[in-house]
């Protein structure tokens, strides 16, 4: 294992070279909540704005020819990072909206006999660690169709609890939406036993990889999941763009949530027939410029290595958490060691509420986020009104990782406790 | 700005140490508040007696910055006119509202005038709000008119 | 009524200096489909993301606080541009979006006495010329509820056809939905019989604006509409950013469709509660520095005027719509006038598929659509298969107006006819 | 790149004199195709004896590119066996998707080369197909194997 070359990969990031607060070197520990943009993902944007940019697969014109190859381009990028065809790949504009795709495709108007049929005699299985993108959605669908909600707990160390695995996944089981690793406590999933289980009893499985695509290898053929999801602007690509990737099969039985422009095989005034995976799923003009983007992130990272940041990360995990458990007063959210964890750490510090010790890190210059991560179940559960998080990508530092402990000291000393 | 004109010792003091920090018995109107962004919460009760706020009691969780702002407002607020009240909360939600560009009355807000430094951080100016919001909506649904 | 001095708007949209097709002078006639974009809106989104980015309304940092600054002052300008509310403006992907938002606003599952609740005793009015995407979302919403989905006709000259209003928006209509600008004939809606009759039977309305906004002065005011959308790359804005406003009352009401993040006022595992209107509908990580790339676009367009931009497309098309009618064989969709219409003109050329016009006229370095524009209902009313459409802007000039006349000349030596 | 060379003068002679566009009463298969993006359709009907095609009419409506192309299908997918057929759509395809890349077997393909041209302009390249995916299509529905 061994450290990334930051000062080189910091080069394509200037923001990280801004000051903050009376003059403090920007030291941004925020990356679970969105990441940092290198300059190659600007400059792929800004050029095809200023060169190539027109509707895409709606023109005749070579403008939109190319606006359609740039798109497509970075829809075969997004396809190949995670090992999957370029038609399973869906153009959204956040993991939030892929998610709630899915959850539209799911219908008790629907035939019986159809894979997306819910009804009464159905059940939901979440988990409590999801983020709100990953629950409110099921919540929503449960509401709509009568089936149940019900959810995997967790286990001292904040983990998905399997314990009673067979009783809450059963064979009125429609669909498992679940964390590839949670924005709060950094636990990985350990999902071959909820996929098998799931496999069993014949349910889907969207995966919520959020925070794990853009923090390590992920090749969909290994994780024998159905659908999955994440966002580019965590995987420092643009705002504005999110990926869904689902099984050819299930795409082509699923219904659209949104319909309009450029997504129909036909359509008169009275009804409409749908095009193919993917565009039955993109109507309107779709968000080039930001896949565009995306596509440049993933290359990016890919150069990069995505072992090497996953790596990386690990390595200033670990010496965040090491540094934190020598602080007395500090409550580390899960897991305190680095193996099968990612870089999120949600810590408690006694006597300071989250929000006055992200405060008095932000006069520092440290940016980390503060509050329930939207993931209030999971806070909850843990009978917490707020945690403190840091979290870590390819360009931060063992230095920032010492700065940031640094500040938690400093805050002890600020409230004095 | 410094830390300290945000987190000034009467604030801490008050986080330390809140007024009025045990919900009372006797209350015409109850309401609950919450911050959905940091999920900092308030139960807040008040009587009301002939158009005064004869007493004010709260309970809640959050930040040193809601706690002490809402153990300043329930000590201004209580035993003076509910309109007296409203005119207070409009002050202070203006002076919140200020991006530290507006001058604090410190003859009519008196302590609440130590959260002026809470103006210039825009993510916290709902945290020192969140007392305030519970007293206008209270006193509102006890009868005061605006 | 005057020209602008295009010569100074075209040096801010640098591809227009752009050659195509064996060093052919690009000449852009496709803004109908989406328009380019000046070098201020590429620039405030790098600024956005080289020195402020950060999740907004999400950190106690300040990138966080910069950036949610950034993002509310953008929503501003868009509030002002229309001389609405900030609190009335919701971001969301496009335009196509925003018309399915409101679609799923209605419910069948709601309180009979809720405004949004529809059932089988209810009709939904649409126009034969609406775009997909505004026709798609309502045939949806008529098989999710029950309800029938009605429809005004058109007019010999591919007007919006009112002559039997009074039946076909009746007191069973819940909702009107209507363009304010043909993107195929360019007919602008004259729409106070529509909205009187409407507001008559207690029916609401939504706008589809996305060939007016950017085109001419809108002002919510006057117009006496409950919603109306556009799309922010057709007003020289970024891709994926579309913009819906609703009015206060209304949005209050209605249920969202897409559910997350950062969209909640309280959370269990079980249930959730929402925000207040914008934030219920926003949920996730918000399309940031597309939002900042519009707020852009609309100053500039601001500062250029709409009124001028206006009559200047004004002035092109009548220029264009003279020219064309001297072409022997050119049928030209809809009104000959430049009087209540905008500048997308459609036309066909006997013996010559829209195709193959586009292609020759490409091959010139003229860029057009061709095809049904995503309103194959109106074509088929029109017994079109597809039409040829150039669509003017800002930037365009009388000297391409006649680039592309010619052109037109030269597909008929082409094709011999 | 011409446009002379998109538009050679076979396939202008093929737009304006169609082959086989009168639909025929004798058919084992009928399909009907259409091109959601530009809205030009094809009804193609196949007559399959002994693996044999023996008859292929059609009809529709679209651009020079695509009648052309459907006729000139009509002519070289007629009296040749179904497999034979399947090949052609096979080699016609790769020659289409070859960006022009691809050399054309003249040979194999005879007067469907001319449609070389059109490999350049990825936005026609499905008008050129849409008579040879309603073939493919109408093939295996009368029993091709593929
Ligand atoms: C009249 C009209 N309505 C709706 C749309 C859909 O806009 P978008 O594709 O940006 O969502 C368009 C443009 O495509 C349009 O011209
Ligand atoms: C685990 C997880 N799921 C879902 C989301 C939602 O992503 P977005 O807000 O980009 O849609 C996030 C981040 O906010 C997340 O961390």
């Amino acid at each position: 294992m061994a450290l990334l070359d930051t000062n080189l990969i910091r080069q394509d990031f200037p923001i990280l070279g801004r000051t903050v607060r009376n003059g403090k070197k920007l030291v941004y520990l925020d990356n679970a909540a969105t990441s940092q943009k290198p300059i190659v993902v600007l400059d792929a944007e800004r050029n095809f704005y200023l060169n190539h940019n027109a509707a895409a697969h709606r023109g005749a014109h070579l403008l939109a020819e190319e606006a359609t190859d740039a798109f497509e381009g970075a829809r075969a990028i997004v396809a190949d990072f995670i090992s999957a065809q370029s038609s399973e790949i869906i153009f959204t504009k956040s993991a939030t909206e892929s998610i709630n795709v899915v959850s539209y495709g799911f219908s008790n108007h629907l035939s019986k006999h159809d894979p997306f049929y819910i009804g009464a005699e159905h059940n939901i299985v979440v988990t409590q660690l999801e983020h709100h993108a990953n629950l409110l959605p099921w919540q929503q669908l449960a509401k709509r169709s009568g089936a149940k909600l019900s959810w995997l707990g967790i286990t001292a160390d904040a983990q998905i609890d399997i314990s009673n695995i067979d009783s809450v996944i059963n064979d009125k089981t429609k669909i498992v939406a679940i964390t590839h690793q949670s924005n709060v406590s950094g636990a990985i999933t350990q999902l071959e036993p909820i996929v098998k289980r799931a496999r069993e009893v014949g349910a889907m499985i969207l995966l919520d990889a959020c925070q794990s695509v853009p923090h390590m290898p992920v090749d969909v053929n290994k994780l024998n999941v159905d659908f999955l999801t994440y966002s580019g602007h965590k995987a420092v690509g643009p705002t504005g763009v999110g990926v869904l990737w689902g099984r050819s099969e299930l795409l082509e039985k699923m219904e659209p949530m949104i319909t309009g422009g450029s997504m129909i095989d036909s359509a008169t005034i009275e009804s409409a027939t749908w095009a193919k995976a993917p565009k039955k799923f993109e109507a309107g003009v779709p968000n080039m410029a930001q896949a565009v983007g995306l596509g440049a992130a993933l290359n990016y990272l890919t150069k990069i290595g995505m072992e090497k940041i996953h790596q990386h990360e690990e390595l200033l995990t670990e010496r965040a958490l090491k540094g934190l458990q020598d602080i007395s007063g500090v409550e580390i959210i899960g897991s305190k060691s680095s193996l099968n964890r990612g870089s999120a750490i949600s810590f408690t510090l006694e006597g300071v509420h989250p929000h006055d010790v992200g405060q008095v890190l932000d006069d520092y210059g440290i940016a980390v986020r503060t509050g329930h991560h939207c993931a209030w179940p999971l806070m909850q559960e843990l009978k917490l009104n707020a945690t403190t998080r840091a979290s870590f990508y390819l360009y931060n530092t063992p230095e920032e990782v010492d700065i940031f402990l640094d500040g938690v000291r400093e805050v002890k000393k600020f409230f004095k406790v | 700005m410094s830390l300290e004109s945000l987190y000034q010792e009467i604030i801490l003091d008050h986080y330390k140490r809140p007024k009025n920090k045990v919900l009372q018995d006797k209350y015409s109107v109850e309401v609950h508040h919450n911050n959905p962004s940091c999920g900092d919460e308030i139960t807040l009760r008040v009587q009301v007696e002939n158009q005064i706020v004869t007493q004010l009691s709260w309970d809640g969780v959050g930040c040193s910055i809601s706690q002490a702002s809402s153990s300043v407002m329930s000590e201004l607020a209580q035993g003076i006119p509910v309109e007296k009240a409203l005119e207070l909360e409009v002050s202070f939600l203006e002076l919140m509202q200020g991006k530290g560009q507006v001058e604090a009355d410190e003859e009519e807000l008196e302590d609440a005038v130590a959260f002026s430094g809470v103006a210039r951080y825009p993510a916290r100016v709902k945290c020192a709000l969140l007392g305030w919001m519970a007293l206008k909506d209270a006193l509102l649904r006890a009868g005061g008119s605006k």
